[in-house]
Protein backbone atom coordinates (compact mmCIF):
# COMPACT_ATOMS: atom_id res chain seq x y z
CA UNK A 1 0.00 0.00 0.00
CA UNK A 2 3.30 2.28 0.11
CA UNK A 3 3.78 2.36 -2.88
CA UNK A 4 0.01 4.26 -3.90
CA UNK A 5 0.45 7.87 -3.48
CA UNK A 6 -1.72 9.44 -0.76
CA UNK A 7 -4.01 11.74 -3.09
CA UNK A 8 -4.93 8.40 -4.76
CA UNK A 9 -5.40 6.96 -1.55
CA UNK A 10 -8.60 8.84 -0.72
CA UNK A 11 -10.13 7.97 -4.38
CA UNK A 12 -9.67 4.48 -3.48
CA UNK A 13 -11.24 4.64 -0.46
CA UNK A 14 -14.47 6.58 -2.05
CA UNK A 15 -14.56 4.29 -4.35
CA UNK A 16 -14.42 1.04 -2.11
CA UNK A 17 -17.88 3.42 -0.35
CA UNK A 18 -19.66 3.95 -3.19
CA UNK A 19 -19.34 0.15 -4.34
CA UNK A 20 -20.57 -0.86 -0.76
CA UNK A 21 -23.59 1.25 -0.62
CA UNK A 22 -24.18 0.02 -3.92
CA UNK A 23 -24.25 -3.61 -2.57
CA UNK A 24 -26.16 -2.56 -0.10
CA UNK A 25 -28.86 -0.80 -1.94
CA UNK A 26 -29.22 -3.15 -4.08
CA UNK A 27 -30.46 -5.82 -1.41
CA UNK A 28 -33.76 -3.78 -0.63
CA UNK A 29 -36.74 -4.67 -2.33
CA UNK A 30 -38.37 -3.56 -4.96
CA UNK A 31 -41.23 -0.75 -4.32
CA UNK A 32 -44.23 -3.06 -4.97
CA UNK A 33 -42.98 -5.57 -3.09
CA UNK A 34 -42.66 -3.60 0.06
CA UNK A 35 -46.08 -2.49 -0.78
CA UNK A 36 -47.54 -5.62 -0.98
CA UNK A 37 -45.65 -6.51 2.20
CA UNK A 38 -47.13 -3.69 4.11
CA UNK A 39 -50.81 -4.24 3.04
CA UNK A 40 -50.71 -7.91 4.21
CA UNK A 41 -49.26 -6.83 7.40
CA UNK A 42 -51.72 -4.38 8.05
CA UNK A 43 -54.48 -6.59 6.78
CA UNK A 44 -53.48 -9.06 9.81
CA UNK A 45 -53.60 -5.91 12.13
CA UNK A 46 -57.17 -5.03 10.92
CA UNK A 47 -58.52 -8.38 11.48
CA UNK A 48 -57.97 -8.96 14.57
CA UNK A 49 -58.67 -5.46 15.62
CA UNK A 50 -62.05 -5.42 13.75
CA UNK A 51 -62.56 -8.94 14.90
CA UNK A 52 -65.26 -10.24 12.54
CA UNK A 53 -65.44 -11.94 8.99
CA UNK A 54 -68.27 -9.95 7.70
CA UNK A 55 -67.91 -9.27 4.21
CA UNK A 56 -68.52 -5.92 4.39
CA UNK A 57 -65.66 -5.47 7.01
CA UNK A 58 -63.01 -7.08 4.43
CA UNK A 59 -64.16 -4.97 1.71
CA UNK A 60 -63.40 -1.93 3.87
CA UNK A 61 -60.40 -3.26 5.59
CA UNK A 62 -58.75 -3.82 2.43
CA UNK A 63 -59.43 -0.38 0.91
CA UNK A 64 -58.43 1.34 3.48
CA UNK A 65 -55.19 -0.74 4.05
CA UNK A 66 -54.54 -0.54 0.69
CA UNK A 67 -54.25 3.31 0.46
CA UNK A 68 -52.27 3.22 3.63
CA UNK A 69 -50.35 1.02 2.61
CA UNK A 70 -49.65 3.58 -0.88
CA UNK A 71 -48.61 5.96 1.44
CA UNK A 72 -46.67 4.31 3.81
CA UNK A 73 -44.84 1.57 2.00
CA UNK A 74 -40.99 2.56 3.46
CA UNK A 75 -41.92 2.73 7.02
CA UNK A 76 -41.16 -1.02 8.14
CA UNK A 77 -40.31 -3.02 5.20
CA UNK A 78 -37.57 -0.48 3.92
CA UNK A 79 -34.21 -2.91 5.17
CA UNK A 80 -35.91 -6.27 4.54
CA UNK A 81 -33.31 -8.40 2.29
CA UNK A 82 -34.34 -9.11 -1.24
CA UNK A 83 -33.97 -12.93 -1.69
CA UNK A 84 -35.95 -15.60 -3.01
CA UNK A 85 -39.65 -15.35 -4.02
CA UNK A 86 -41.86 -12.80 -1.82
CA UNK A 87 -44.59 -15.36 -1.07
CA UNK A 88 -42.68 -18.15 0.23
CA UNK A 89 -40.48 -14.99 1.98
CA UNK A 90 -43.47 -13.73 3.67
CA UNK A 91 -44.25 -16.51 5.03
CA UNK A 92 -41.47 -18.21 6.54
CA UNK A 93 -41.03 -14.73 7.87
CA UNK A 94 -44.70 -15.20 9.68
CA UNK A 95 -44.70 -19.20 10.21
CA UNK A 96 -40.99 -19.40 11.25
CA UNK A 97 -38.86 -16.61 11.90
CA UNK A 98 -41.67 -14.38 14.41
CA UNK A 99 -42.49 -17.69 16.38
CA UNK A 100 -38.72 -18.40 16.98
CA UNK A 101 -38.29 -15.02 18.02
CA UNK A 102 -40.63 -14.77 20.17
CA UNK A 103 -40.21 -17.85 22.00
CA UNK A 104 -36.42 -16.78 22.04
CA UNK A 105 -37.37 -13.30 23.89
CA UNK A 106 -39.97 -14.54 26.30
CA UNK A 107 -37.52 -16.85 28.29
CA UNK A 108 -34.77 -13.81 28.10
CA UNK A 109 -37.30 -11.64 29.66
CA UNK A 110 -38.40 -13.81 32.50
CA UNK A 111 -34.52 -14.49 33.20
CA UNK A 112 -33.67 -10.82 32.75
CA UNK A 113 -36.92 -9.75 35.02
CA UNK A 114 -35.58 -12.22 37.43
CA UNK A 115 -31.64 -11.44 37.34
CA UNK A 116 -33.28 -7.77 38.22
CA UNK A 117 -35.23 -9.09 41.46
CA UNK A 118 -32.09 -10.34 42.16
CA UNK A 119 -29.84 -7.74 42.14
CA UNK A 120 -32.59 -4.71 43.64
CA UNK A 121 -32.61 -7.61 46.79
CA UNK A 122 -28.41 -7.85 47.21
CA UNK A 123 -27.38 -4.81 45.28
CA UNK A 124 -24.53 -6.49 43.89
CA UNK A 125 -23.90 -4.30 40.91
CA UNK A 126 -20.75 -3.66 38.94
CA UNK A 127 -22.00 -1.32 36.20
CA UNK A 128 -20.42 0.23 33.04
CA UNK A 129 -21.02 1.06 29.85
CA UNK A 130 -19.42 -0.86 26.96
CA UNK A 131 -18.59 -0.74 23.46
CA UNK A 132 -19.46 -3.28 20.98
CA UNK A 133 -19.44 -4.77 17.01
CA UNK A 134 -22.30 -5.32 15.07
CA UNK A 135 -22.35 -7.37 11.61
CA UNK A 136 -26.04 -5.69 10.89
CA UNK A 137 -26.19 -2.51 8.76
CA UNK A 138 -29.91 -1.58 8.23
CA UNK A 139 -31.44 0.77 10.85
CA UNK A 140 -33.92 -1.42 11.13
CA UNK A 141 -32.41 -4.56 11.89
CA UNK A 142 -30.04 -2.20 14.45
CA UNK A 143 -33.20 -0.71 16.28
CA UNK A 144 -34.95 -3.77 16.68
CA UNK A 145 -31.29 -5.45 17.66
CA UNK A 146 -30.66 -2.22 20.32
CA UNK A 147 -34.37 -3.33 21.32
CA UNK A 148 -33.89 -6.46 22.20
CA UNK A 149 -30.79 -6.20 23.94
CA UNK A 150 -32.54 -3.39 26.49
CA UNK A 151 -34.98 -6.89 27.19
CA UNK A 152 -32.59 -9.46 27.83
CA UNK A 153 -30.96 -10.06 31.53
CA UNK A 154 -28.54 -6.88 32.59
CA UNK A 155 -27.96 -4.72 29.49
CA UNK A 156 -29.48 -1.41 27.88
CA UNK A 157 -28.33 0.05 24.92
CA UNK A 158 -27.15 3.73 25.36
CA UNK A 159 -26.80 4.84 21.66
CA UNK A 160 -26.37 2.99 18.36
CA UNK A 161 -23.43 4.38 15.56
CA UNK A 162 -24.14 3.23 12.03
CA UNK A 163 -21.27 3.87 9.72
CA UNK A 164 -21.46 2.69 6.22
CA UNK A 165 -19.32 -0.73 7.03
CA UNK A 166 -19.24 -0.70 10.69
CA UNK A 167 -22.00 -0.13 13.01
CA UNK A 168 -21.31 0.20 16.90
CA UNK A 169 -23.28 -0.14 20.08
CA UNK A 170 -22.83 1.09 23.51
CA UNK A 171 -24.31 -0.57 25.70
CA UNK A 172 -24.89 -0.03 29.83
CA UNK A 173 -23.93 -3.12 31.49
CA UNK A 174 -25.34 -3.65 34.76
CA UNK A 175 -23.22 -6.42 35.82
CA UNK A 176 -19.50 -5.85 33.75
CA UNK A 177 -17.84 -9.30 33.21
CA UNK A 178 -15.05 -8.35 30.64
CA UNK A 179 -13.48 -6.02 29.09
CA UNK A 180 -12.88 -7.39 26.10
CA UNK A 181 -15.29 -6.32 22.70
CA UNK A 182 -15.39 -9.57 21.01
CA UNK A 183 -16.09 -11.69 23.92
CA UNK A 184 -18.51 -9.13 25.68
CA UNK A 185 -20.30 -8.30 22.26
CA UNK A 186 -21.25 -12.65 22.01
CA UNK A 187 -22.09 -12.51 25.65
CA UNK A 188 -24.30 -9.53 25.04
CA UNK A 189 -25.73 -10.28 21.78
CA UNK A 190 -26.55 -14.14 21.95
CA UNK A 191 -28.28 -15.95 19.34
CA UNK A 192 -30.79 -12.98 18.32
CA UNK A 193 -28.30 -11.23 16.05
CA UNK A 194 -27.80 -14.48 14.03
CA UNK A 195 -31.63 -14.38 13.66
CA UNK A 196 -32.00 -10.89 12.54
CA UNK A 197 -29.73 -11.81 9.78
CA UNK A 198 -32.56 -13.79 8.04
CA UNK A 199 -34.29 -11.07 7.68
CA UNK A 200 -32.44 -7.38 7.29
CA UNK A 201 -29.19 -7.03 5.61
CA UNK B 1 -55.50 -21.83 37.62
CA UNK B 2 -52.70 -21.30 35.25
CA UNK B 3 -54.04 -17.43 34.84
CA UNK B 4 -53.58 -16.82 38.60
CA UNK B 5 -49.75 -17.94 38.19
CA UNK B 6 -49.23 -15.39 35.63
CA UNK B 7 -51.39 -12.66 37.50
CA UNK B 8 -49.28 -12.80 40.67
CA UNK B 9 -45.90 -13.44 38.85
CA UNK B 10 -46.95 -9.61 37.11
CA UNK B 11 -48.01 -8.21 40.37
CA UNK B 12 -44.65 -9.27 41.86
CA UNK B 13 -42.42 -8.32 39.02
CA UNK B 14 -43.59 -4.85 39.07
CA UNK B 15 -43.20 -4.47 42.94
CA UNK B 16 -39.76 -5.57 42.49
CA UNK B 17 -39.04 -2.99 40.07
CA UNK B 18 -40.95 -0.73 42.53
CA UNK B 19 -38.40 -1.90 44.76
CA UNK B 20 -35.63 -1.60 41.60
CA UNK B 21 -36.37 1.86 41.44
CA UNK B 22 -36.13 3.19 45.15
CA UNK B 23 -32.44 1.07 45.99
CA UNK B 24 -30.13 1.25 42.54
CA UNK B 25 -27.96 4.16 42.44
CA UNK B 26 -28.09 6.41 39.65
CA UNK B 27 -30.21 6.89 36.44
CA UNK B 28 -29.13 4.52 34.46
CA UNK B 29 -28.97 1.79 36.79
CA UNK B 30 -32.57 2.72 37.42
CA UNK B 31 -33.50 2.59 34.33
CA UNK B 32 -32.79 -1.13 33.92
CA UNK B 33 -35.52 -1.84 36.91
CA UNK B 34 -38.24 0.24 35.46
CA UNK B 35 -37.77 -0.76 32.19
CA UNK B 36 -37.67 -4.90 32.25
CA UNK B 37 -40.05 -5.06 35.40
CA UNK B 38 -42.53 -2.62 33.33
CA UNK B 39 -42.12 -4.60 30.33
CA UNK B 40 -42.35 -8.15 32.05
CA UNK B 41 -45.44 -7.63 34.47
CA UNK B 42 -47.50 -5.65 32.04
CA UNK B 43 -47.18 -8.54 29.47
CA UNK B 44 -47.74 -11.68 31.94
CA UNK B 45 -50.85 -9.55 33.64
CA UNK B 46 -51.88 -9.27 29.56
CA UNK B 47 -51.41 -12.95 29.47
CA UNK B 48 -53.79 -13.31 32.09
CA UNK B 49 -56.61 -11.58 31.01
CA UNK B 50 -56.00 -13.56 27.58
CA UNK B 51 -56.89 -16.76 29.90
CA UNK B 52 -59.56 -15.14 31.80
CA UNK B 53 -61.54 -12.87 29.51
CA UNK B 54 -64.98 -14.44 28.29
CA UNK B 55 -64.54 -13.28 24.87
CA UNK B 56 -64.37 -15.20 21.30
CA UNK B 57 -60.83 -16.05 20.27
CA UNK B 58 -60.68 -13.35 17.82
CA UNK B 59 -61.41 -10.97 20.37
CA UNK B 60 -58.89 -12.26 22.75
CA UNK B 61 -56.12 -11.81 19.89
CA UNK B 62 -56.69 -7.81 20.34
CA UNK B 63 -54.53 -8.12 23.86
CA UNK B 64 -51.11 -9.15 21.83
CA UNK B 65 -51.41 -5.84 20.40
CA UNK B 66 -51.32 -3.86 23.59
CA UNK B 67 -48.12 -6.22 24.00
CA UNK B 68 -46.58 -5.50 20.62
CA UNK B 69 -47.04 -1.99 21.47
CA UNK B 70 -45.30 -1.81 24.94
CA UNK B 71 -42.48 -4.12 23.62
CA UNK B 72 -42.06 -2.01 20.78
CA UNK B 73 -42.01 1.52 22.29
CA UNK B 74 -40.81 0.27 26.25
CA UNK B 75 -37.49 -0.06 25.09
CA UNK B 76 -37.39 2.64 22.76
CA UNK B 77 -38.17 4.95 25.72
CA UNK B 78 -35.33 3.69 28.21
CA UNK B 79 -32.87 4.54 25.31
CA UNK B 80 -34.59 7.94 24.74
CA UNK B 81 -34.24 9.08 28.83
CA UNK B 82 -30.99 7.35 28.88
CA UNK B 83 -29.44 9.52 25.89
CA UNK B 84 -30.81 12.40 27.29
CA UNK B 85 -29.34 12.16 30.80
CA UNK B 86 -26.01 11.50 29.01
CA UNK B 87 -26.08 14.40 27.21
CA UNK B 88 -27.04 16.77 29.07
CA UNK B 89 -24.10 15.83 31.68
CA UNK B 90 -25.16 13.04 34.20
CA UNK B 91 -22.24 10.91 35.17
CA UNK B 92 -22.81 7.26 35.24
CA UNK B 93 -21.64 5.60 38.38
CA UNK B 94 -19.52 2.38 37.73
CA UNK B 95 -15.94 1.14 36.38
CA UNK B 96 -15.79 2.14 32.82
CA UNK B 97 -17.50 4.56 30.78
CA UNK B 98 -16.24 3.92 27.02
CA UNK B 99 -19.72 6.46 25.80
CA UNK B 100 -17.87 9.56 27.30
CA UNK B 101 -14.17 8.60 26.60
CA UNK B 102 -15.22 8.31 22.89
CA UNK B 103 -16.73 11.81 22.43
CA UNK B 104 -20.07 12.04 22.72
CA UNK C 1 -71.04 57.47 28.61
CA UNK C 2 -68.00 56.21 27.10
CA UNK C 3 -67.62 52.72 24.98
CA UNK C 4 -66.14 50.91 28.15
CA UNK C 5 -69.45 52.00 30.09
CA UNK C 6 -71.84 50.60 26.90
CA UNK C 7 -69.77 47.18 27.13
CA UNK C 8 -70.22 46.47 30.39
CA UNK C 9 -73.99 47.51 30.17
CA UNK C 10 -74.41 45.15 27.54
CA UNK C 11 -72.77 42.32 29.96
CA UNK C 12 -74.77 43.64 32.77
CA UNK C 13 -77.91 42.93 30.29
CA UNK C 14 -77.35 39.36 29.07
CA UNK C 15 -76.23 38.34 32.00
CA UNK C 16 -79.47 39.59 33.90
CA UNK C 17 -81.82 38.30 30.88
CA UNK C 18 -79.79 35.17 31.86
CA UNK C 19 -80.88 34.90 34.63
CA UNK C 20 -84.44 35.94 34.16
CA UNK C 21 -84.84 33.32 31.96
CA UNK C 22 -82.74 30.28 33.26
CA UNK C 23 -83.76 30.85 37.06
CA UNK C 24 -87.47 30.06 37.19
CA UNK C 25 -87.01 27.02 34.92
CA UNK C 26 -88.25 23.51 36.64
CA UNK C 27 -84.87 21.70 37.79
CA UNK C 28 -86.77 18.69 39.42
CA UNK C 29 -86.22 15.39 38.94
CA UNK C 30 -89.57 14.16 37.32
CA UNK C 31 -90.56 10.56 38.10
CA UNK C 32 -92.58 9.20 35.26
CA UNK C 33 -90.17 9.44 32.20
CA UNK C 34 -86.18 10.30 32.57
CA UNK C 35 -84.31 10.76 29.47
CA UNK C 36 -82.32 7.84 29.14
CA UNK C 37 -84.84 5.44 29.29
CA UNK C 38 -86.00 6.89 25.86
CA UNK C 39 -83.10 6.91 24.96
CA UNK C 40 -82.84 2.70 25.98
CA UNK C 41 -86.22 2.38 24.20
CA UNK C 42 -86.13 4.04 21.40
CA UNK C 43 -82.41 2.62 20.30
CA UNK C 44 -83.87 0.74 17.07
CA UNK C 45 -84.69 4.20 15.95
CA UNK C 46 -81.16 5.36 15.36
CA UNK C 47 -80.22 1.71 13.81
CA UNK C 48 -76.26 1.66 15.28
CA UNK C 49 -75.26 -0.17 17.67
CA UNK C 50 -72.84 2.39 20.33
CA UNK C 51 -76.00 4.15 21.78
CA UNK C 52 -73.15 7.15 23.14
CA UNK C 53 -72.77 7.60 18.92
CA UNK C 54 -76.70 8.00 18.95
CA UNK C 55 -77.18 10.05 20.89
CA UNK C 56 -74.36 12.11 19.93
CA UNK C 57 -74.48 11.85 16.05
CA UNK C 58 -78.68 11.32 15.91
CA UNK C 59 -80.65 12.78 18.71
CA UNK C 60 -78.17 15.65 20.01
CA UNK C 61 -76.44 16.45 16.06
CA UNK C 62 -77.27 19.78 17.01
CA UNK C 63 -75.10 20.36 20.15
CA UNK C 64 -72.12 17.96 18.03
CA UNK C 65 -72.52 20.05 15.34
CA UNK C 66 -72.11 23.63 17.25
CA UNK C 67 -69.19 21.68 19.44
CA UNK C 68 -66.68 20.88 16.12
CA UNK C 69 -67.53 24.64 15.06
CA UNK C 70 -66.34 25.75 18.79
CA UNK C 71 -63.73 23.63 17.83
CA UNK C 72 -62.70 25.30 14.58
CA UNK C 73 -63.25 28.78 16.46
CA UNK C 74 -60.31 27.44 18.96
CA UNK C 75 -58.33 26.28 16.39
CA UNK C 76 -58.72 29.93 14.76
CA UNK C 77 -58.22 31.72 17.71
CA UNK C 78 -54.79 29.85 18.92
CA UNK C 79 -53.44 30.48 15.78
CA UNK C 80 -53.66 34.07 15.48
CA UNK C 81 -52.73 34.27 19.31
CA UNK C 82 -49.90 32.57 18.50
CA UNK C 83 -48.47 34.00 15.76
CA UNK C 84 -44.76 35.37 15.27
CA UNK C 85 -44.92 38.94 15.59
CA UNK C 86 -41.53 38.97 14.29
CA UNK C 87 -41.88 38.16 11.14
CA UNK D 1 -33.13 18.74 15.39
CA UNK D 2 -33.28 15.11 15.27
CA UNK D 3 -33.83 12.40 17.81
CA UNK D 4 -31.41 9.21 17.35
CA UNK D 5 -31.32 6.44 15.65
CA UNK D 6 -33.56 4.02 17.38
CA UNK D 7 -36.09 6.46 18.28
CA UNK D 8 -36.98 7.79 14.72
CA UNK D 9 -36.72 3.78 13.32
CA UNK D 10 -39.35 3.13 16.14
CA UNK D 11 -41.62 5.66 14.89
CA UNK D 12 -41.21 4.50 11.35
CA UNK D 13 -42.02 1.14 12.03
CA UNK D 14 -45.40 1.86 14.61
CA UNK D 15 -46.60 4.88 12.79
CA UNK D 16 -49.05 2.79 9.63
CA UNK D 17 -50.39 0.87 12.52
CA UNK D 18 -51.12 3.55 14.21
CA UNK D 19 -52.51 5.51 11.32
CA UNK D 20 -54.78 2.58 10.40
CA UNK D 21 -56.09 2.32 14.36
CA UNK D 22 -57.34 5.46 13.97
CA UNK D 23 -59.23 5.49 10.37
CA UNK D 24 -60.95 2.15 12.22
CA UNK D 25 -62.33 4.13 15.18
CA UNK D 26 -63.44 6.67 12.33
CA UNK D 27 -64.94 3.91 10.29
CA UNK D 28 -66.47 2.47 13.28
CA UNK D 29 -67.55 4.91 15.34
CA UNK D 30 -71.17 3.79 15.52
CA UNK D 31 -70.26 0.26 16.44
CA UNK D 32 -67.47 0.29 19.09
CA UNK D 33 -66.79 2.75 21.38
CA UNK D 34 -65.22 5.76 19.88
CA UNK D 35 -65.64 8.53 17.28
CA UNK D 36 -64.40 11.10 15.41
CA UNK D 37 -62.79 13.11 17.71
CA UNK D 38 -60.76 10.12 19.05
CA UNK D 39 -60.29 8.76 15.90
CA UNK D 40 -58.69 12.67 15.18
CA UNK D 41 -56.37 12.86 17.75
CA UNK D 42 -55.08 10.00 17.52
CA UNK D 43 -54.21 11.08 13.41
CA UNK D 44 -52.69 13.76 15.09
CA UNK D 45 -50.57 12.23 17.44
CA UNK D 46 -49.32 9.74 14.91
CA UNK D 47 -47.97 12.82 12.78
CA UNK D 48 -47.08 14.62 15.62
CA UNK D 49 -44.59 11.27 16.53
CA UNK D 50 -42.79 11.33 13.12
CA UNK D 51 -42.17 15.16 13.31
CA UNK D 52 -41.00 15.14 16.77
CA UNK D 53 -38.73 12.51 15.93
CA UNK D 54 -37.38 13.44 12.67
CA UNK D 55 -37.30 16.66 12.92
CA UNK D 56 -39.89 19.16 11.26
CA UNK D 57 -37.38 20.48 8.56
CA UNK D 58 -36.87 17.23 7.57
CA UNK D 59 -40.42 16.13 6.89
CA UNK D 60 -41.29 19.36 5.12
CA UNK D 61 -41.87 18.33 1.52
CA UNK D 62 -44.36 15.13 2.80
CA UNK D 63 -46.42 17.04 4.85
CA UNK D 64 -47.48 20.43 4.75
CA UNK D 65 -49.09 23.59 6.92
CA UNK D 66 -51.14 24.50 4.00
CA UNK D 67 -52.79 21.27 3.63
CA UNK D 68 -53.93 20.90 6.85
CA UNK D 69 -55.52 24.40 6.81
CA UNK D 70 -57.40 23.03 3.51
CA UNK D 71 -58.50 20.24 5.11
CA UNK D 72 -59.75 21.68 8.46
CA UNK D 73 -61.88 24.53 6.93
CA UNK D 74 -63.25 22.16 3.71
CA UNK D 75 -64.44 19.82 6.47
CA UNK D 76 -66.03 22.37 8.77
CA UNK D 77 -68.08 23.29 5.60
CA UNK D 78 -68.76 20.01 4.67
CA UNK D 79 -70.53 19.30 7.89
CA UNK D 80 -72.65 22.70 7.80
CA UNK D 81 -73.35 21.45 3.91
CA UNK D 82 -74.10 17.95 5.17
CA UNK D 83 -76.54 19.14 8.21
CA UNK D 84 -78.31 21.34 5.95
CA UNK D 85 -79.05 18.87 2.97
CA UNK D 86 -81.85 17.46 5.51
CA UNK D 87 -83.71 20.36 4.60
CA UNK D 88 -84.84 19.14 1.45
CA UNK D 89 -85.69 15.74 2.94
CA UNK D 90 -87.88 17.41 5.57
CA UNK D 91 -85.84 18.98 8.87
CA UNK D 92 -82.51 20.33 9.75
CA UNK D 93 -79.92 17.42 10.92
CA UNK D 94 -82.59 15.17 9.32
CA UNK D 95 -80.58 11.54 9.08
CA UNK D 96 -81.48 11.16 5.50
CA UNK D 97 -79.36 8.37 4.10
CA UNK D 98 -80.73 4.84 4.43
CA UNK D 99 -80.60 3.63 7.45
CA UNK D 100 -79.35 -0.33 6.56
CA UNK D 101 -79.03 -2.87 8.70
CA UNK D 102 -78.34 -3.04 12.38
CA UNK D 103 -74.81 -3.27 13.69
CA UNK D 104 -73.02 -4.03 10.39
CA UNK D 105 -70.33 -1.81 9.46
CA UNK D 106 -72.36 0.49 6.27
CA UNK D 107 -75.64 1.74 8.43
CA UNK D 108 -76.53 3.80 10.37
CA UNK D 109 -77.13 6.60 7.49
CA UNK D 110 -74.93 9.68 7.60
CA UNK D 111 -73.84 9.04 11.05
CA UNK D 112 -70.07 7.40 9.70
CA UNK D 113 -69.51 10.43 7.85
CA UNK D 114 -70.58 12.44 10.53
CA UNK D 115 -67.43 10.47 12.05
CA UNK D 116 -65.56 10.73 9.08
CA UNK D 117 -65.60 14.53 8.90
CA UNK D 118 -65.33 15.38 12.53
CA UNK D 119 -62.44 12.98 12.69
CA UNK D 120 -60.41 14.27 9.51
CA UNK D 121 -61.22 17.86 10.87
CA UNK D 122 -59.98 17.71 14.19
CA UNK D 123 -56.60 16.05 13.08
CA UNK D 124 -55.98 18.42 11.01
CA UNK D 125 -57.39 21.29 13.72
CA UNK D 126 -54.27 19.82 15.97
CA UNK D 127 -51.86 19.96 13.73
CA UNK D 128 -52.30 23.81 12.98
CA UNK D 129 -52.29 24.43 16.76
CA UNK D 130 -48.94 21.55 16.42
CA UNK D 131 -47.45 24.17 13.33
CA UNK D 132 -48.76 27.62 15.72
CA UNK D 133 -46.74 26.40 18.75
CA UNK D 134 -44.06 25.34 16.36
CA UNK D 135 -43.52 28.90 14.94
CA UNK D 136 -41.71 29.81 18.50
CA UNK D 137 -38.37 27.86 18.18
Amino acid sequence: MSRIPLYLKERIEEVNKRALLDSFESQKLPRWEKTAITWFALMIFWMVVSASFHWQNILIGSIVTFIVSLLMYDMFTGDIQSSGNVVIKTLRILLLYIPQYIFIMAFRLLESNLKVMKHAIFLDINPGIVKIDSDLHSQTGLTILANSITLTPGTMTIDTVRKLDESKLYVHWIDVETMDRDKAGSMIKGDIEEWLKNIFW
Amino acid sequence: MIEYVFLLLGVILMITGSIGVLRFPDVYTRLHASTKCDTGGAMSILIALTIVAEAPMLIKVKFLILAFLIAMINPMIAHAIARGAHKSGVEPEGIIDIYARDGF
Amino acid sequence: MTADNLKRLVALLLVLSLAYVLLPMEYSRSDDMVSYEHYVENWEEVGVSNLVMGVLADWRLYDSVIEAMIFFTGVLGSYLLLEDESK
Amino acid sequence: MMMSNIVRTTTKMVSPFLVTYSIYIMLYGHLTPGGGFQAGVILAVSIILLMTAHGSKNLEEKVNETWFKMIENIMAISILIMVSIGLVFGAMFYNFLHRGTFGLPISGGMIPLFNIFVGLKVGAGFMVIYYALLRWF
